[in-house]
């Protein structure tokens, strides 16, 4: 296969990760926000494959790998998490509730 | 004999305090009470046989020293030396220190081997202040006296005394850094002009003397004293802290902690930065008159008599700032003197305070007035004292304020003029205090009998009274004997070699 | 550490009574107080009139033997110790005992005690008696320091001792606000003459190098004459707050509010003409400063003129007695500020003698009338209280200075003899005041002694009391004779007498002014007649603002009331929390307010950490790009 | 320019900005399925086929699935819908659109700035390659990477435990 633009790549990537920090912030509801930082971590993980296209190193790949096993770690807690609030009768998934521990 | 008596007199009150706290266990006030008065009276005879020996040695110069390798790695000792000055102040402390302990055997009941473990440790580190001629042990002796008080305060003081520790732990202790860092500036300074560290007092001066930058060391120390003795812009933690204080701690803060300040002023910025202090001279002396007029002028509108009391002591403060700073010999003997008259005059108004509170319950002058009937002999020893601190000629104070107006004549009139003014400032609050407290009808009934004063109280009154009539009318004796002595003197040690 | 200097005993008599003409007040001053009201009222009483018999007699007898032994014309010394000594400055606990000081000390300890004498009687029945009498020697003790102190800042020691004694004895009755109140005002107000006095010793210490009086007056005209000039400024100014004069006359009035006798020794004879004496004493330097004599002269001459004013509309009988005092010694301040030390200091001891003769007899009637001061609440009392009358006119007479009879006439006339000499202004003023003083004393005399009965005298004046009055009486009489005008007499007993000290008498004038002099106090008296004569409707003081004003001391009191003391006392109070403490409570708030708004941000708000993580990231950026 | 990649850009940036403003979650996840499907074409037009593959089965297919079964298990309605309406008002776009553009702005200028010379032409990167490297020099960061998912594993199962103890 052809090389590709690594630098279009970048833009992509980076477009992404903005989005996603954008879901980050705007988004009050926990589900969606842990969606938001997969997709940031995606956004780093394009980052990364683009850069080892570029130098033709498999370097880029062992970090996407890396990348997704922390992903897998993450949103499991993440999710485990957030059925556990909603086990313990907190009505919303809304994150600005976070604050009033005891749940 | 005399080698080991200037570290005696730490030593003694601070194994004197442990001696008392251990007696103190039980529970029993009476046994730390008499074993803390027992040490005074060793501290005292020690204290005695220094000056007969100092007295023998003639006036002047250095009279006694002691030196002995602390850590030797930095220079490092444990030196003390004595001179008139310090000797005064020794005395003062002494002086000072027994109505703490006489009077606060009625005050405390709880802990009372704490309590006199914490006064005389406090004691201990003031006598080392006094004495002590290496820069790191005059820090710790420093810290030493402040720390302990910190504790009394704290444990024994009324409602507000948690604020006004917490001011008084900010303002000592953040000056006491600047000073600790103005310690470190000369010894290193001075490591790089000779390659030598030490701490030593004899040796830096040489230093001093020289230095380019010894101006901001200078400053270093001088804000350290100007807080502690107070000056103006550094005064607002003493009315809380006095106000707070229990009697005892308030006696011996106006009565001698705050003479440390003076001390300081004269034995580390004047005479150790002679040049600079010249130069800060000016300013120094316009916040001392700036201080005789403001707090003179804040006492007026007191209505708590400690309070009161407080801003007077500020203002006659002022005074000891201007004879320091006035760079002349009659203003510094003059701010000597007040330092003695005002530890006196200012200690026994505190017992008095202390004692209207507690009779009646209260510090607040509104509601007393009409005491003199209730309590005639204690009435005429606080007019007495109110005299005294007035500035009544023929009284301790009058000497001390006299000769330092005398001494800043010279310097500028101006300033004396305005110092002057403090004097009828200070007759109108001294009045107002008088007139609020003990003249005026009956305005309230006591809450306890005010009957007859005790034996100790009139002990302790009567003894100040005297000493203050004796410093008014023969101040000769203290103003001979408190010449400070010049670092550049030959020191004892040296004396002795030859 | 030089020795104690050992105290110098002068061989003579005079050196050995000397310390002790101090010393016997000063000890029953001090066993009264020691033994704090314990002793009975009679144990008090015999203490008070030994001490104070052995203080006149000793007196007495150092002045006869200081006159006719060897050197009555020059000053005896006696040191007692060194003070201070710093530097080149020394200071001595000294007496010295010349003409002036003698003529000063004998009125002291006389009238001292006889007024004493008369107070054992008057303040019998009071339950603090001991504290009164206390004081009382104290004042003589301070009074008789001030006098015989040879250096200035001894003199210092006196002078505040005996502000203090005033301070205290106004407050004596110190259950009444209002009295503790008049104490503090009186010692205030004369503190700002004290401060002043305090200043120009220093001005002159410095130029001088000592205090000592005699060195003072070889070395002093040396001096630069502006730091001269200055100096007697501010002394001139202490000895104005001692001696009431304007401005700082106004705690004069207020003061009568301790017991008579206080008033006739200290507010009378004594402690208010302390000023005098010390002009007086200083009169080789004042005589070099025109300008501070010239200051003198005038403040003399409108304290007369408003004093004399005041007095004229007051209704209580202290206060008249206050006022005249306060225009009395605007007299002897003409008499110094015109250079006639002889006529200042011969009006003091005249004004002495017959001014606490007015207050002793003053004090008898208030006593018998139940403490009612107001005259207009008196009248008729001629008949109840004869010897009283007699001596209460015997001292109007004096104070108005009914001509020939009379102890005030002689040394009003000598002061107005010289006041001419200086400028027919003065003279023409000092006459008015003279012409004044007649009417207000005579006023006084009419309404309370003639007239309808307007209460109940009761009881009878005492021996202790009516001894020192009679004595009195016969000084406010006789006591002009030992200086009279050559017109009249050749005597010239009192001038003989001080021409050592303060040189000789001035030439004197023809008689007509004498004869001037001689007719307007009796054209006073006349006037006073008229107006206020017996009527059949009792007298009542007449009332408009401008008399209102007029009592109130020419509104002094309500201006400084307004220009110093509210001001003062409001800001003092706005300003009670201490702003530089508020500001350090400002830098407190600040610290713990932005500490609390930073842990606001702990807010626990998972968003809001994203977002702070997201700016972070934005800002760290910022930086790197 | 390889019109290709930019077209899959496209789609990924598209589904994503879907992804995250819908109000189902469902339809969120499913979006997001669409991106990261996009995203592994891009990974294989990258010559990166081995994470592309990747991608598709534990991104898509694993951690994807997850979500779903929690968004099973939580069983939102109607009323949450109406609710993540009510979030999505106007001004809470602002700050968090503010910082995100800025954030893209930087990035954008930051990766554009050295612009990145096309690079040598070459053959993808097999798994071969890639395993060799990952248990090769980055053999450490695999074990720590297996401490991060058992420390995850342990975790999640502590974090549900109580769940069923509790009902």
């Amino acid at each position: 296969m052809n090389a590709a633009d690594p630098n279009g790549a970048l833009i992509v990537a980076v477009i992404l990760f903005s989005l996603g920090a954008l879901g980050v912030l705007v988004r009050r509801n926990l589900l969606f926000m842990l969606m938001s930082t997969e997709v940031m971590l995606n956004a780093a993980c394009l980052a990364f494959i683009a850069a080892g296209n570029r130098w033709h190193l498999a370097d880029g790949q062992v970090m996407f790998i890396m990348i997704v096993a922390f992903a897998a770690a993450e949103s499991a807690v993440g999710l485990a998490i957030i059925l556990r609030m909603h086990a313990a009768g907190r009505a919303t998934l809304d994150a600005d509730t976070g604050n009033r521990l005891g749940g | 004999m005399m080698m080991f008596a200037l570290p005696a007199l730490v030593l003694i009150p601070f194994l004197g305090g442990f001696a008392a706290w251990i007696a103190g266990l039980r529970g029993a006030t009476r046994p730390a009470w008499a074993v803390s008065l027992v040490t005074l009276i060793l501290m005292l005879l020690v204290l005695v046989n220094v000056t007969l020996a100092s007295l023998s040695a003639g006036t002047g110069g250095w009279f006694a020293h002691f030196s002995m390798p602390w850590i030797p790695l930095l220079g490092i000792n444990l030196r003390f030396d004595l001179d008139g000055l310090g000797l005064v102040m020794l005395w003062l402390n002494a002086l000072i220190s027994f109505p703490c302990a006489l009077l606060s055997a009625r005050n405390v009941s709880e802990r009372a081997g704490l309590f006199h473990f914490l006064l005389l440790s406090t004691i201990a580190g003031i006598n080392g202040v006094f004495m002590a001629t290496d820069l790191f042990l005059f820090f710790f002796f420093w810290e030493l006296m402040l720390l302990p008080l910190f504790g009394i305060i704290l444990i024994w003081g009324d409602a507000g005394r948690q604020r006004a520790v917490l001011k008084f732990f900010l303002f000592t202790q953040g000056s006491g850094l600047l000073m600790l860092l103005a310690i470190l500036g000369l010894v290193i300074v001075n490591a790089q002009r000779t390659s030598v560290i030490t701490f030593d007092y004899f040796l830096l001066s040489q230093t001093a003397m020289i230095t380019p930058v010894a101006g901001v060391l200078m400053l270093g120390f001088f804000l350290a004293f100007a807080v502690k003795l107070p000056m103006v812009p550094f005064h607002a933690w003493l009315p809380d802290t006095y106000a707070a204080s229990p009697a005892a701690a308030s006696i011996l803060l106006s009565g001698v902690l705050a003479k440390t300040g003076g001390y300081g002023m004269i034995r580390f910025v004047v005479m150790l930065f002679p040049g600079p202090a010249a130069h800060l001279a000016p300013v120094a002396m316009t916040l001392g008159v700036v201080g005789i007029l403001y707090c003179a002028w804040l006492a007026v509108a007191q209505s708590d008599i400690k309070r009161l009391i407080a801003y007077s002591s500020i203002s006659h403060l002022g005074f000891i700032l201007l004879g320091v700073f006035s760079g002349t010999r009659i203003g510094m003997e003059g701010a000597i003197a007040q330092m003695v008259a005002h530890g006196l005059s200012t200690g026994a108004l505190f017992v008095i305070a202390g004692l209207l509170e507690d009779r009646l319950g209260t510090r607040d002058m509104a509601k007393m007035g009409g005491l003199w009937p209730a309590m005639p002999q204690f009435s005429a020893f606080a007019m007495f004292f109110a005299a005294a601190s007035l500035g009544l000629p023929g009284l301790g104070n009058f000497v001390g304020e006299f000769l330092v107006l005398m001494g800043t004549w010279q310097v500028s009139h101006t300033m004396t003029f305005f110092a002057a003014a403090g004097l009828v400032l200070s007759s109108v609050y001294s009045l107002t205090m008088m007139l609020r407290v003990f003249f005026g009808p009956r305005r309230s009934e006591a809450s306890s009998p005010l009957g007859a004063l005790s034996v100790p109280h009139v002990a302790v009154l009567g003894v100040a009274a005297l000493l203050l009539l004796a410093l008014g009318v023969y101040p000769q004796p203290v103003l001979n004997l408190s010449v400070p002595a010049s670092p550049h003197s030959v020191s004892y040690a040296q004396e002795q070699a030859q | 550490m030089t020795p104690i200097p050992a105290i110098v005993w002068g061989v003579s008599l005079v050196a050995t009574l000397l310390p002790l003409v101090i010393a016997c007040p000063l000890f029953v001053s001090i066993i009264l107080m020691l033994t704090g009201g314990k002793l009975p009222a009679r144990a008090t009483t015999l203490l008070v009139g030994a001490g104070m018999g052995l203080c006149a007699l000793f007196a007495v007898i150092s002045a006869y033997s200081f006159l006719t032994g060897p050197d009555s014309l020059g000053a005896l010394h006696v040191v007692l110790w060194n003070w201070m000594q710093v530097g080149n400055f020394t200071a001595q606990i000294a007496l010295s005992l010349d003409r002036l000081s003698l003529v000063m000390m004998l009125v002291v300890s006389c009238v001292g005690f006889l007024i004493l004498v008369y107070a054992c009687a008057y303040m019998y029945d009071d339950p603090d008696i001991a504290r009164f009498f206390a004081y009382m020697t104290l004042f003589v003790a301070s009074m008789l320091l001030l006098v015989l102190a040879s250096d200035l800042l001894a003199v210092f020691v006196g002078w505040e001792g005996v502000g203090l004694c005033s301070y205290l004895l106004i407050g004596f009755w110190y259950g009444e606000q209002a009295n503790a109140v008049a104490a503090r005002k009186a010692f205030v107000v004369t503190r700002v003459g004290d401060a002043l006095f305090l200043l120009g010793m220093l001005l002159m210490a410095t130029a001088v190098g000592s205090l000592d009086i005699p060195t003072l007056l070889a070395v002093g005209p040396h001096a630069p004459s502006t730091t001269l000039t200055l100096g007697m400024f501010l002394l001139l100014g202490g000895a104005m707050a001692k001696s009431a004069q304007v401005p700082l006359q106004t705690w004069l009035p207020d003061a009568m509010a301790g017991p008579t006798p206080v008033s006739a020794l200290i507010h009378a004879a004594t402690m208010v003409t302390a000023g005098v004496y010390l002009l007086a004493r200083l009169h080789g330097l004042f005589v070099l400063t025109p300008a501070a004599m010239l200051a003198c002269a005038v403040v003399g001459f409108v304290t007369i003129l408003l004093a004399a004013g005041s007095a004229l509309v007051q209704t209580d009988i202290k206060r008249i007695l206050a006022y005249s005092t306060m225009s009395q010694l605007g007299y002897m301040y003409l008499a110094l500020g015109c250079g006639a030390w002889h006529a200042a200091m011969f009006h003091l001891v005249t004004h002495a003698f017959f001014k606490a003769l007015l207050f002793m007899a003053a004090g008898s009637i208030i006593l018998r009338v139940h403490h009612e001061q107001d005259i207009f609440k008196m009248g008729g009392l001629r008949k109840d209280m004869p010897w009283v009358f007699t001596a209460f006119l015997i001292g109007s007479a004096a104070l108005a200075g009914l001509p020939l009879i009379t102890a005030g006439y002689f040394s009003k006339e000598l002061i107005l003899g010289s006041a001419y000499e200086v400028s027919p202004i003065f003279w023409a003023g000092a006459l008015f005041g003279a012409f004044l003083t007649s009417i207000y004393i005579f006023r006084c005399v009419f309404i309370v002694f003639w007239g309808g009965h307007r209460t109940h005298a009761h009881g009878r004046s005492g021996m202790a009391m009516a001894l020192p009055m009679a004595i009195l009486s016969v000084l406010a009489i006789a006591g002009g004779w030992m200086e009279m005008p050559d017109a009249i007499a050749n005597v010239h007993i009192f001038s003989n007498l001080l021409s050592p000290v303060l040189g000789a008498l001035p030439q004197e004038h023809g008689t007509s002014l004498l004869i001037v002099g001689s007719l307007v106090p009796i054209a006073g008296v006349t006037i006073a007649w008229t107006l206020w004569r017996p009527r059949d409707v009792a007298p009542t003081p007449a009332e408009s603002p401008a008399i209102a004003t007029l009592r109130a001391d020419w509104g002094f009191d309500t201006l400084y009331d307004r220009i110093f003391v509210r001001p003062f006392m409001v800001l003092a109070h706005l300003n009670r929390r201490d702003f530089i403490d508020r500001f350090y409570d400002l830098i407190a708030a600040l610290t713990q307010g932005s500490g609390q708004a930073i842990a606001r941000l702990q807010s626990g708000q998972v968003r809001r950490y994203a977002g702070w993580i997201a700016a972070g990231t934005v800002a760290a950026l910022c930086l790197a790009v | 320019m390889n019109i290709v990649l930019e077209l899959y850009g496209l789609i990924a940036i598209g589904a994503t900005a879907l992804a995250i403003t819908r109000t189902i979650p469902v339809h969120g996840l499913l979006y997001l399925v669409v991106s990261l499907l996009a995203l592994a074409c891009m990974f294989d037009e990258l010559g990166a086929p081995f994470a592309a593959m990747l991608e598709i089965i534990v991104y898509a297919g694993a951690i994807i699935v997850l979500f779903v079964f929690v968004v099973m298990m939580i069983n939102l309605g109607q009323p949450d819908q109406l609710r993540e309406k009510g979030w999505f008002a106007g001004g809470a776009w602002i700050g968090p659109g503010v910082i995100a553009a800025l954030l893209m702005g930087l990035l954008v200028y930051g990766t554009q700035r050295s612009t990145m010379a096309v690079g040598t032409a070459g053959t993808p990167i097999g798994p071969q390659q890639v395993g060799l490297t990952l248990y090769g020099p980055y053999i450490l960061t695999v074990e720590l990477s297996s401490f991060l998912l058992l420390a995850g594993l342990v975790s999640a199962y502590h974090i549900g435990r109580r769940i069923g103890g509790k009902s």
